[in-house]
């Protein structure tokens, strides 16, 4: 298993960790018996994403994924971010190994429970604009795949 | 803190001892020879080969007919197992097995129940330890095989293999030992442990990869795992190689005839790095905390996940593992930390370093600073960590 | 005529070339690692590890993830037969292979007849060739498996695999070669001989012994024989032997590359000591006189027993082997002579000359004045000579 | 396998090699199909072997063998030959590898064969004295073990 530069890079150096005090928008996705959780704290203004953070417990390419996944939302529309898809993030990363793949899956869908969160707030149903989340699940039950 | 390196996966693989290159060197240089050919050359070849089996046999306690060549650790666990199953399948079709064996050993087990075999998987305690006591109570009428480890790769838990082999002598099982940790770490003599097939892997004490040996009992008959020109007196067939049993048997020389200053000098070192390890708050050890090999230092620290703090080490020049290195890239953490019965996310965190005898005092320093620095960072950038 | 040494037993076992020396030291000195750990050095290992399945696969016109490593010849055998019989078993009972197989194949196969498999053995011609005609008359509707030699270690013979497996793919089925004496010595192409696996040896050609590997064809499945941490993508664990398969590139890229001129200069020699060993009484060549390897020379002397020969050339300084070196010791002689046609009493008076590449004119004309010498020596002995 | 420098002595500079032209005992033992034919020439007179020679096909150990027994029943009565075993040959080698043992067989039956002959030659069944002496077969389907 080997890990391109980039990866590394992001891992080392990872670009908006931390967490944002007056988020408006906080995802978290993932699940700990499966060893990777991705927490993602937005602030957006005029469905601009203005400021984007995160926390991961999770390996290498779990925590580039997450640095990669900020820096490509930021700036961004919810529109452009909603876009942003797991494929996106690993071109961006000049590729993953096939058995880290799933942590690229879990940046987008960190990217998208913060955004359905964002909406939650507002009172508005997330689901139809930005699809069905899956919850953090504390129940140790659950099948890593 | 002056940037050092520092291998500390030894139980990985280890780097080749002196003495080993040495011993391999005249065959990859100016001398070669198939040890099956007759002519003089070949028979110099053949002397190699039967001293290195009888200088191998020799640190084991065991007769030099009684020691197989292989490929290494995979392959005499592979062979005991399968050709066991083999042979002793026509009186019944039960084998037993521990919750911590390498894959080398479970894989294969598993790999026999599609041919009908039933395997049992003996729990461990919170130590890594198999109960006596559970085995006796997991053998019936149709067990005919059993194989725990010696020593586990991950935590380091030495098994009680004398007790647990003569359990399986009353009960006139064959009882294999995968002691690939153990050989060249700790003294093994097979006598003492009654066992009937012990497993062992060059490259794990300072020998070369790719060459490891199955001891078979004399009268302990299974069939070969490899067929072809009858090479090891009909058992393993394949060209056998020179260089690497010279290696082995050098490596293996030189380990025992140091092991006990090195076994000092590396508990030493390990209690060290325990003691500056466990300040670091929500760690714990895992293994046995006597019963263990004394160059394993295996930790588990709570909110982190493993990868992530080994990639940091080797930023810092400290090569470590997380777990077994061939579970690296799967998602379910190490078999062996869930049967000592840590819950997934905490196994997660796992940390082994598996010393060299030539680690310092400030090598140990530099990992427990190295690691204390390394486990802050990801826990400050982990969500679970409300430190 | 002045002693000199001439190894011609290069199809027992070859000398490590410098290439792979060069390869394999920094493995065995300054370098090590598991390639299957994270850390940078462990990366390296994985790094060489792979830029030898590259080349490996490119000399053979294969693609990298098509290389499995093994730990020899034997083993790749092993695998290709007794796995494919397990993947296949269910489609049908019955293998096909040659009289004139290494016993690397013929003893696997072998091995699954107490397993319910049925196993077909192709004639050869007194050339030792297997004919097509036979191969497409002994497939059967339950035919799951065919493994027939691309070129005999004995008499050097090389069979018409692409017409051969051309054949099985027409009945759709799998077709195994053993290449263990072909790869670096002969051009091989796994798409122009349309093979769905290939096994080679890494000492055959200059590489390191106790080092192989099996091409499987992308698409095809078989299961592992090693079963572990899963090493070699799934299919073949054990943790990899670094320096081993660097040698084993290095040697094989080297071979490849001076094979036009080494072939042109070893048919020319071989063709002189022929002409010379052929002016004995009572001597035949054996195997093909054009479709074989250009550095086999392979002669019987009647009246006389090969390894008298063997031991007296060996007192000359010549290297050689009677027959395969692994049926030494064994009282039958050779299972490939006997398929050519020979008589038993002619058989057991075989000579193999395998020459290397830097074999000279003089060495040649050396090992000819011996033979003739020993020959004469050894009949005045017999009491079946009435010269 | 590996021959003794004994055996390497012996095969290398075989004691005895040749034929008795005024042979009175001659004895040929084992099969070409098996790759080892001994024949034995003895002068015997008073009882005494006074001469011995021999001729083998076959590999090392067979010259070893057959020269070491020629060496071991010179100067003997019949008595002290027949005496010989392959056991007393193979000691007297510094021993032979295990696939080799039949060759020390063969050697005892060559002489054996050579005095049976001897009696033969007088008119006097050998077999009361001798034992029974398998006869050199040239039958190719004879079982090599
Ligand atoms: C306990 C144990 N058994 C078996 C093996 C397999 O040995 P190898 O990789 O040399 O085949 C290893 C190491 O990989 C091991 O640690
Ligand atoms: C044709 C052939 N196949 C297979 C083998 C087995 O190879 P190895 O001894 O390297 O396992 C050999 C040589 O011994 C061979 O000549």
């Amino acid at each position: 298993m080997m890990y391109s530069d980039k990866v590394l890079d992001h891992f080392q150096n990872p670009r908006n960790v931390g967490e944002i005090e007056d988020a408006n928008a906080v995802g978290l996705v993932g699940n700990a018996k499966c060893g990777d959780i991705m927490q993602m704290f937005m602030k957006i203004e005029d469905d601009k994403i203005v400021d984007v953070k995160f926390k991961t417990f999770g390996c290498g390419a779990a925590v580039a994924t997450s640095s990669m996944a900020t820096e490509l939302v930021l700036g961004k529309t919810i529109d452009e971010a909603l876009q942003l898809t797991n494929r996106a993030v690993m071109e961006a990363l000049d590729g993953l190994p096939p058995v880290k793949v799933h942590c690229s899956v879990l940046a987008e869908q960190a990217i998208r429970a913060a955004i359905s969160d964002y909406y939650k707030r507002q009172g508005i149903d997330p689901e139809p604009i930005v699809g069905k989340i899956e919850e953090v699940d504390h129940d140790h039950e659950i099948a890593c795949d | 803190m002056q940037k050092r390196f520092v291998y500390a996966d030894n139980a990985a693989t280890s780097p080749l001892s002196k003495e080993a290159f040495d011993a391999m060197k005249p065959w990859l240089t100016e001398k070669w020879g198939n040890p099956s050919s007759i002519y003089s050359a070949a028979r110099d070849a053949r002397k190699a080969v039967e001293m290195a089996r009888a200088d191998i046999a020799d640190s084991i306690g065991a007769k030099p007919e009684e020691i197989y060549f292989t490929s290494g650790g995979t392959e005499a666990d592979n062979w005991a197992i399968k050709s066991s199953a083999k042979a002793f399948g026509k009186k019944g079709r039960h084998l037993i097995t521990s919750a911590i064996e390498h894959h080398a050993v479970s894989s294969s087990m598993e790999s026999l129940t599609s041919e009908g075999f039933e395997i049992t998987v003996l729990p461990v305690d919170k130590y890594g330890m198999v109960s006596p006591a559970d085995l006796e109570k997991a053998i019936r009428p149709d067990t005919i095989f059993i194989s725990i480890m010696l020593a586990n790769n991950e935590i380091g838990t030495i098994q009680p293999i004398e007790e647990l082999a003569e359990i399986a002598k009353k009960h006139n099982i064959p009882f294999h030992t995968d002691a690939v940790q153990a050989v060249g770490h700790i003294p093994v003599n097979v006598d003492e442990l009654k066992v009937d097939m012990l497993s062992m892997s060059s490259h794990k004490f300072g020998g070369p990869q790719g060459v490891g040996a199955l001891y078979i009992r004399k009268g302990v008959r299974i069939p070969p795992l490899m067929h072809g020109g009858g090479h090891e007196r009909g058992r393993r067939s394949g060209t056998e190689n020179v260089a690497g049993v010279c290696g082995m048997a050098a490596a293996l020389k030189h380990a025992v005839e140091i092991m006990p200053e090195a076994n000092a000098h590396l508990k030493h070192i390990s209690d060290r790095l325990f003691d500056k390890l466990l300040q670091i708050p929500y760690t714990q050890a895992t293994g046995h905390p006597e019963k263990r090999l004394p160059g394993t230092v295996s930790v588990v620290f709570n909110y982190i996940e493993g990868e992530s703090i080994i990639l940091l080490l080797d930023s810092k020049g400290i090569s470590a593992s997380s777990g077994s290195a061939c579970t690296s890239g799967s998602l379910d953490p190490s078999h062996v930390l869930l049967a000592i019965g840590l819950p997934h996310e905490v196994a997660h965190g796992s940390v082994r370093l598996s010393l060299g005898k030539d680690i310092t005092e400030e090598d140990a320093d530099y990992i427990a600073e190295s690691l204390t620095e390394v486990v802050d960072r990801l826990r400050t950038m982990s969500p679970l960590w409300k430190g």
